[in-house]
């Protein structure tokens, strides 16, 4: 099967996690799209790395995945630290600062 | 079964492949700077697990100040041994880069922290809570805002001295990425500054639901951008094959021709070159608060602890541009005539975007803001320039501009009342009348933003104009001045206020700071008049490192 | 190395600028003291720098050059020719008197809250030597982008002088007057940092241009005058007519010419008078100043290309300004108007391209000076007895106050250019040299010299005839101190008018340097005749005026 | 000698100087010390014509160089001083005729606290006026001509209190302001044509330029000389000046200021001469004045004004002699002298008059004053008679001449010119009648002033009468003195040059023609104001009586024309320059604002609204990139 195919994925994917970063009002949702698209470009790396027979892509991905694990650390403590502030996990409701 | 062969092929090269992995060696000495730092870091994270919670601020300012310091006498100590100019080379296994312009913003950057650490530092401006000396931090960031486990820690003088680690992680984020020479390294450096970022915002002591809300905004969009940038990476790569910038660079120029005809289908395929070189720059520009990325900042500034806006607004800017200057010179001068046209829009958005909004602003950190958001726009028009002329200018902006950023914020934290920073604007009415000082202080750093001469704003406002109007950017130029004559009616709004209106009775008071913030000041203020009044060995010194290692 | 005369002009009033702010609060008029004394020994620095001079000797002279910013091709580089040296000696005359008219400009209202650290006095003061600081070097500044700089940051000071010290005697109320204020102060800056910053386009211009065409670039006025007469820089005319008009149009904001004059009223009106006189007949100089020297000599072609539109836009303002001033009903207002009108007559001069008008023009910068001093201190202290500035609100004062309405006709004859006094002899060569080269602009012109007359004797009938009013009739005369400062204007017009030549002695070099730069020659008289003095009889006079031979022969 | 030159200005100047400046401790002898500057200046003047008339008549004239004033480039202009005939005839006349209105003045403005300040503005127009004659170039004559303006709006204004006066005086200045426009510009002309405006040489090569050149400068001239000379169209002023002092009036608005329009004239002839249709116009203008100041003098019932009407009408036949060339300048300048002469005195009368009836200047509240102030009544009396050109007094010789003179230009023109003379003489005639009979003959029609109280006219102390006794005998006999052998013409030919005009008529002929309307005139004036008695407020006349009342609505003409207008246009600009020029500033500042404050609105807060910016900023960076590479 034509690995560009997986590139396909990759885009599609990443889009999707891009649209519900924007549709979605849940901090914890809009954060997992963020995931998604990092994971997106995890599958796009990996194939690309399969495309070019070298090992760089599937490095990276590695790394992506622990910068990945990094960020929840930092934004699950954020998010949370907010939810437990204002009991509401809605990112539409963090909007006090504005124009 | 064609693929099944790469497949395969693919397979016994890797297998066959081990005992040819070089053993990696590492230049330490050129990567001081940012080892130091790191290390002093960890030191840090140490001291907040060993030492009792008295000593741990102490301890932490000491080390933080102590690392940094060294740092920038290492980055002095290279750049005298000539790693600037004729011994500049890629180090560690070509991802890092060593050369004039990395070490000039390392240096700058250092220079940043440090003086923003003494504003971090900073004790005397809240008056004292149960006793306790209070930073402009959290008493238990954990503790929900005005629940009793916060009084409880309140009570108990707890301060977040965790800050410092902090910092010290973002700065030695900072230092690499501009002079990361691959996009993984640049991918990397980009989380390691911004994740201690992020929770450095949600810090703030006072209007902690503000803090809390900037930190939301900047960590989610944050992670969307940095998602751009690594699917850009990921593009790039897939279009090279290569992640080292001279890779991609020679892949551009076509230097390479060998290809083998499995890669054929995607290397050197220019769709994927173009849309990734996007979204790498939409990445970065993110981080300078460029027009139309830059609607975080004026929030995050505002909600953000004001001497972490000072650091961010000074120190992100500089590492941004650093990093966007080397993509831009060393991987992508073979499509200068694809991006530049793009990058005129954006630096033409940015300037007339920031400028104009700024105009209607009441709140004196968001209005800050804004003028960030118009001055990335004037470095731009530097960036565009593509020559070596252009880097220096806009390195010495850089180094410019960064201080008198600090110094603004600085002095925004001595304006205060029952609710902490006054930071509404009419709340400054009059306030030359009451502390004439501070008012002139505020005012020498509005008109270096307004870019008045013998401030080092027109010095370097002068450079980049210069530097563009030689790279045939001249309309940039008229459309910079125009965007400046807008941008100076806002900074004269505020001097105006804290001049010729009366100062309002229920008006905030000056806190009296430490030696370190009145220390920050100065600095700001000298630097400020210095590269205003005498800037020739400063542009030297850029001119000098205007040149990029491949 | 000799010692840097120049320079010490310049930094005499700013150190003595750092020294008048120092002086603590209560010393309030130990701070008046020390600013007079530095404005004195400014006037005395400057005296030496005019009798040092050689109006017979090179164009630039006394001339300094230290390397300054070599990345930006900027040098500091201090030179001084007839004109400027003129203009300096007009700067340095005017300030003490300046100082002396706003003794009590800056003194706290009575009532005024005690604030240890606010110090108005000291600020006002130092505020005013600042600006002379800065007005001085940029006359003597022959490095395009040094004049730049203290072009610009002159505007910061001035801008403090008039946001913070304004006319109290606004006849309205103290809301009302702030908010004035601050509103004139504000559109006096941005109208000139606007100017300011398209300037800075063309000079940025400029340098490209300069380093395209000389390998590095440079702003040396010398060394481009050099390089275009040498040929080695050659602009493309499209080029040099955008930098010219970049220039120019700082230049004519400051001037200011129509229509980009309307700040100047604003800024006149509510300003203090002595602030008054340093805006127009101090700070706006610069700008003709600037005109004659950057905009003629960097780009000659550019300006006779331009010369045309400017000389009706000059005409507009001569015309335009003087019935502006007879339509106005506040003193101050009036004085503003009037001077557009006279910035329209100097800047005509300018671009006659003839030697009586560029000389004229020159003599003008200086004459309207002292006579828009003298007027406008008198009419200051008018304002401050009756705390009005409305015309309707007086009549009948010479009645009372004989001296202060004497001084006060003198002020407005020199305006209205009457022969005798100085400002005659600068318009009629204007008008001369307009007429010469443009004989309809010169006609029309002399328009202006009636509307003058107008505006001039309304506001000295409506404020000083008629019946004594009630608000008037305690008036007190002029006191001494005022007397001081009026009766040295009103001498150094009369000298000037009747004898005006040592002044045009220093002025023509310069004139003629200029001139030769944009290589224009005056226009040559149908038939000429060789005046030979007197009717043969009379062997005697023969020699005796035959120095006012050669008449238009050249 | 030549250095006698300088001094005739500088003193009168020193004691413009002493008295204004001196202060109030000079205001016990300010007078005094005016007074004998003047006649100081009249001495040296005096000393000079003896000097003057021991040399030949060809190498009479001086010249003194006193500094070089305005030097640029090729503009020269000198402060240097001219003295020959035609100048020293001027010196005699102003000098005299000032130092003898000084005296007068000494008695006239006794009760007047501001004195001293009257008779320094009276010694600087001396000074000025002096300065004007004696220039020898005409821009240095430009700065007397302005000085005596200025010496005159001081004058006329001197009652400033009195709004009307500040109005009068402000009004001559500007109206004298057109005129000198007219100067300037001539000058101007002069400097382009000849690149010097030096008499000499301007004078002695006028045939090098171009007649249209010349005619320009000499219309220009004109236009100067009109309006200091108070000539149709600029005249309207003098009338009012008579808001000032009587003795103003008598130096200046009719001895000596006013006249200066003629000299230039004359002084400029040799442009004229080479400019014949510049001529023309200068004999219109002479003859339009000459009727109009007449027509305006019979209507007046205010004395000065009446005067004044008249002296415009007087100059009028000066301007019109000076218009007909070589054959006339001489004549002007002689119907100058004499005018001088007996038109001062005629103020001088009136002004006595009005000293002894409260400051009445109303004629038709005269009458019957020769009993009560004889030698007023005398004096009076010789300077009406020399006026209306009675047989023998000065009048009569100079005005017979311009008449004769004025035939003698020859063709229509001339007949037309020498019937407007004559019916002018007949007028005058006729108003100068009438002002005698209404003031000191016929009943007593005298009423209280404001104060109540009844007018007690008496003589007026001598230090008024001597004056009007020395002017009385000057226009008794001066006229015939000149005309002796003919010593006046001598005298200012080798200046003015002098030609005999071929006359029509014979000189007999124009005498006796003159002598007819001059008596019809008394005749019908006496009808109408020596039969029967006169009504204290005037009937309301005919129409040309009342449009003659208003100065045959100059000043209307003026108000709807000029000042109108003006006002409108003041106003509107006014307007314009706050609503439009600063509306379009203020305008683009509130575009910025507004624009920022909607720009602003983007700025919702929302997190996801600025991830859809960034989403779209990039998309928009992708598509720009590709649309970079496609194009």
């Amino acid at each position: 099967m034509n690995p560009v195919n997986y590139l396909y994925l990759a885009a599609l994917l990443f889009t999707i996690g891009a649209a519900g970063v924007v549709i979605r009002r849940n901090a914890i949702v809009l954060f997992m799209c963020v995931e998604l698209m990092l994971n997106a470009c995890n599958l796009a790396f990996v194939t690309f790395s399969r495309l070019h027979g070298n090992l760089d892509g599937q490095i990276i991905a590695f790394f992506t995945m622990v910068v990945a694990a990094a960020e929840v650390v930092v934004g699950l403590a954020i998010i949370v630290s907010v939810f437990r502030s204002r009991h509401s996990a809605s990112v539409d409701d963090a909007s006090l600062m504005k124009l | 079964m064609t693929h099944a062969a790469t497949v395969h092929s693919l397979w016994t090269t890797a297998a066959a492949a081990p005992d040819k992995i070089p053993s990696p060696d590492i230049e330490y000495g050129q990567l001081s700077p940012t080892l130091i730092v790191l290390g002093a870091a960890i030191v840090g994270v140490l001291i907040e697990a060993l030492l009792p919670r008295r000593q741990r601020y102490v301890a932490q300012v000491f080390v933080s100040v102590v690392a940094l310091a060294a740092a920038f006498a290492a980055v002095i100590g290279l750049a005298a041994g000539d790693y600037g100019t004729s011994k500049a080379h890629v180090a560690a296994m070509g991802a890092i880069a060593v050369d004039g312009p990395a070490l000039f913003l390392q240096g700058t950057i250092l220079l940043v922290a440090l003086v923003a650490v003494f504003t971090f530092a900073e004790r005397r401006l809240d008056p004292l809570v149960h006793g306790n000396r209070v930073d402009s931090f959290a008493a238990q960031a954990a503790a929900v805002p005005g629940g009793d486990a916060e009084k409880a820690a309140v009570k108990a003088g707890f301060t977040t001295t965790e800050v410092f680690p902090l910092v010290l992680f973002a700065v030695g984020g900072m230092l690499v990425f501009p002079s990361a020479n691959d996009l993984l390294t640049l991918f990397v450096a980009l989380e390691v500054f911004s994740l201690p970022l992020y929770v450095l915002c949600a810090l703030a002591r006072r209007h902690r639901a503000l803090s809390q809300e900037a930190a939301v905004k900047y960590f989610l969009l944050g992670a969307f951008s940095s998602a751009f940038l690594l699917f850009g990476i990921a593009l790039l790569y897939g279009y090279a094959g290569t992640v080292t910038y001279s890779g991609i660079a020679d892949v551009v120029d076509g230097q390479v021709r060998n290809v083998t005809p499995a890669l054929a289908g995607t290397m050197g395929n220019d769709a994927l070159l173009l849309i990734g070189g996007a979204m790498v720059l939409m990445g970065l520009l993110f981080k300078i608060g460029a027009v139309p990325f830059h609607m975080w900042t004026p929030d995050v500034y505002q909600g953000a602890p004001t001497p972490v806006t000072g650091f961010m607004a000074a120190a992100t800017k500089v590492a941004a541009f650093g990093a966007l200057l080397r993509l831009l010179y060393v991987v992508l001068p073979g499509l200068r005539w694809d991006w530049r046209p793009v990058m005129w829009g954006v630096a033409i958005v940015t300037m007339l975007g920031g400028a104009i909004v700024a105009v209607t602003q009441t709140d004196v950190k968001r209005l800050l803001a804004y003028s960030s958001i118009a001055h990335a726009g004037f470095i731009l028009a530097g960036v565009i320039a593509t020559t070596p002329d252009g880097v220096s200018s806009v390195l010495f902006y850089l180094a410019a501009y960064s201080f008198v950023t600090l110094g603004a914020f600085a002095v925004v934290t001595l304006v205060r009342d029952a609710g902490g920073e006054a930071t509404h604007l009419s709340k400054w009415a009059g306030l030359g009348r009451r502390s004439p000082l501070v008012a002139a202080v505020f005012a020498v750093f509005l008109l270096a933003f307004a870019g008045i001469p013998l401030t080092s704003g027109f010095a370097g406002k002068f450079a980049v104009f210069k530097a563009a109007a030689d790279g045939g950017a001249g309309a940039l130029v008229v459309i910079g001045v125009i965007s400046s004559a807008i941008a100076a009616f806002f900074y004269i709004r505020v001097i105006v206020l804290m001049f010729f209106s009366e100062p309002r009775t229920d008006g905030p008071s000056v806190a009296v700071p430490s030696p370190l913030t009145s220390s920050a000041i100065a600095i700001g203020v000298a630097v400020t008049l210095v590269l205003g009044v005498a800037p020739q060995y400063f542009l030297d010194l850029a001119s000098q490192a205007g040149v990029f290692v491949r | 190395m000799s010692f840097p005369l120049l320079t010490a002009t310049a930094v005499a009033p700013a150190l003595g600028a750092v020294v008048t702010a120092a002086v603590p609060a209560a010393q309030r008029a130990a701070a008046k003291w020390v600013a007079l004394g530095f404005s004195l020994l400014t006037l005395a620095l400057a005296a030496v720098v005019l009798v040092r001079f050689d109006p017979g000797g090179a164009r630039f002279q006394l001339t300094e050059s230290h390397a300054w910013i070599k990345d930006f091709g900027v040098r500091y580089e201090l030179g001084v020719d007839g004109i400027a040296v003129a203009l300096i000696a007009l700067t340095a005359v005017l300030i003490p008197f300046i100082i002396l008219a706003g003794w009590h400009d800056a003194d706290p209202l009575e009532g005024a809250r005690p604030n240890s650290r606010w110090r108005p006095t000291q600020g006002f003061f130092a505020l005013i030597l600042m600006v002379e600081a800065m007005v001085v070097i940029s006359f003597e500044a022959t490095d395009v982008f040094l004049f730049y700089i203290f072009f610009e940051a002159m505007l910061i000071p001035m801008y403090f002088l008039i946001g913070g010290f304004g006319d109290r005697a606004g006849g309205r109320s103290e809301e009302e007057t702030a908010t004035q204020r601050s509103y004139a102060a504000v559109k006096f800056l941005l109208y000139n940092l606007a100017g300011g910053l398209i300037m800075l386009a063309a000079v940025v211009g400029l340098y490209a241009v300069t380093a395209d065409e000389l390998g590095t670039g440079t702003f040396s006025l010398q060394e481009i005058v050099q390089a275009r007469a040498g040929g080695h820089l050659d602009m493309a005319s499209s080029t040099e007519r955008l930098l010219f008009l970049g220039f120019f149009f700082a230049f004519a904001v400051k001037a200011p010419l129509w229509p980009l004059h309307t700040w100047l009223p604003n800024a006149m009106g509510e300003a203090t008078a002595p602030v008054a006189v340093l805006i127009t007949a101090v700070v706006d100089k610069v700008g003709t100043f600037a005109m004659l020297r950057f905009c003629l000599q960097l780009f000659p072609e550019a300006s006779k290309w331009a010369t045309p539109a400017i000389m009706i836009l000059a005409l507009i303002s001569i015309i335009y300004g003087a019935l502006l001033a007879i339509g106005q009903r506040d003193i101050k207002r009036l004085i503003a108007y009037a001077s557009i009108s006279h910035f329209g007559f100097i800047i005509l001069g300018i671009f006659a391209m003839t030697t009586q008008g560029q000389g004229g023009a020159t003599l003008y910068m200086v004459n309207h000076g002292v006579s828009t001093a003298a007027l406008m201190l008198v009419a200051g202290f008018l304002i401050t007895r009756r705390g009005s500035r409305l015309i309707e609100d007086y009549g009948g004062v010479q009645k009372v106050a004989p001296v202060l309405a004497g001084t006060f006709l003198i002020g407005g004859l020199a305006t209205l250019s009457l022969p005798g006094l100085a400002p005659f002899v600068s318009e009629f060569l204007v008008l001369v040299g307009t007429f010469s080269r443009y004989p309809a602009f010169g006609v029309i012109a002399t328009v202006g010299i009636v509307l003058a007359a107008l505006y001039v004797l309304i506001l000295y009938q409506r404020t000083m005839t008629g019946p004594v009013k009630a608000e008037v009739r305690s008036m007190p005369d002029l006191r001494v101190r005022e007397l001081v400062v009026v009766a040295p204007l009103i001498a150094l017009l009369i000298f000037l008018g009747v004898y005006p030549k040592p002044l045009a002695d220093i002025v023509n070099p310069a004139v003629d340097h200029t001139m030769s730069v944009v290589d224009k020659k005056d226009p040559r008289p149908d038939h000429p005749v060789t005046d030979a003095g007197w009717f043969t009889y009379s062997p005697k006079s023969d020699g005796a005026s035959h120095d006012g031979a050669s008449g238009g022969a050249k | 000698m030549e250095n006698l030159i300088g001094l005739l200005v500088a003193a009168p100047l020193l004691g413009a100087a002493l008295l204004l400046c001196g202060g109030r401790r000079l205001d016990g002898k300010g007078h005094y010390i005016g007074t004998v500057l003047a006649a100081a200046s009249f001495v040296i003047g005096a000393v000079l014509f003896a000097e003057m008339l021991g040399r030949g008549e060809h190498d009479r004239a001086l010249h003194s160089k006193v500094f070089s004033w305005i030097p640029v480039g090729g503009f020269r202009a000198d402060v240097a001083f001219q003295l020959d005939q035609l100048s020293m005839t001027f010196v005699l006349l102003i000098t005299g005729v000032g130092t003898l209105i000084h005296i007068y003045s000494i008695g006239y403005m006794e009760h007047d606290e501001r004195r001293r300040r009257f008779f320094g503005y009276l010694n600087l127009f001396l000074a000025a006026m002096l300065l004007l004659v004696l220039a020898d170039n005409y821009l240095l004559l430009y700065v007397g001509w302005e000085g005596v303006g200025l010496a005159s709006y001081l004058l006329i204004g001197f009652w400033q209190h009195k709004p009307s006066a500040a109005t009068a005086a402000k009004k001559a200045f500007i109206v004298n302001r057109v005129g000198d426009v007219g100067l300037s510009i001539a000058i101007m002309l002069m400097f382009t044509t000849f690149g010097t405006f030096t008499f000499a040489p301007v004078l002695t090569n006028v045939d090098h330029a171009s007649e249209g050149k010349l005619t320009a400068i000499g219309l220009m001239l004109l236009l100067a000389a009109c309006g200091k000379s108070a000539q149709v169209p600029l005249q309207s002023w003098l009338g009012d000046a008579m808001e000032g002092p009587t003795p103003v009036s008598a130096l200046i608005h009719a001895a000596t200021m006013v006249t200066a329009g003629v000299y230039l004239i004359t002084r400029s002839g040799a442009i004229f001469n080479a400019a014949p249709d510049a001529q023309t116009a200068v004999v219109t203008v002479g003859a339009v004045t000459l009727l109009f100041g007449a027509i305006v003098g019979c209507a007046k019932d205010d004395i000065k004004k009446a005067l004044a009407g008249s002296t415009m009408s007087q100059i009028g036949y000066m301007i019109l002699a000076a218009g007909l060339g070589p054959i006339g300048y001489v004549f002007a300048i002689m119907h100058l002298v004499t005018h001088g002469f007996f038109k001062a005195g005629l103020f001088l009368g009136a002004g006595s008059v009005m000293h002894a009836m409260n400051d009445e200047v109303d004629m038709r509240k005269y009458g019957a004053l020769r009993k009560y102030m004889p030698v007023t009544f005398v004096t009076f009396g010789l300077g009406y008679l020399a006026i209306i050109g009675f047989p023998g007094l000065s009048g009569f010789w100079s005005k017979d001449k311009i008449i004769e003179a004025a035939f003698a230009k020859g063709g229509t023109e001339g007949w037309i010119l020498g019937g407007a003379a004559l019916l002018g003489a007949a007028i005058t005639a006729y108003y100068m009648t009438r002002v005698m009979l209404l003031t000191f003959f016929g009943e007593k029609r005298w009423v209280p002033d404001e104060a109540g109280q009844e007018p007690h006219p008496h003589e007026s102390p001598s230090s008024m009468t001597i004056p009007m006794m020395v002017l009385a005998v000057g226009s008794v006999f001066a006229g015939g003195l000149f005309s002796l052998n003919d010593s006046f013409l001598k005298w200012l030919e080798p200046v003015t040059g002098h030609s005999h005009g071929d006359s029509p008529l014979s000189a007999a002929a124009v005498t006796g023609g003159t002598m007819v309307v001059l008596l019809i005139g008394v005749a019908l004036a006496w009808m109408q104001y020596g039969r029967r008695p006169v009504p204290r407020t005037a009937p309301r006349g005919s129409l040309l009586t009342r449009a003659a009342r208003r100065d045959l609505l100059q000043d209307d003409f003026n108000h709807v024309a000029l000042v109108k207008p003006g006002q409108y246009l003041t106003r509107g600009l006014v307007y314009v320059d706050h609503k439009l020029v600063d509306g379009v500033v203020n305008g683009t500042a509130a575009g910025v604002g507004g624009l920022s404050g909607r720009l602003r609105k983007l700025q919702n807060g929302y997190a996801r609204t600025y991830a859809v910016s960034m989403f779209g900023g990039t998309a928009v960076l992708i598509a720009a990139t590709l649309l970079m590479r496609a194009v």
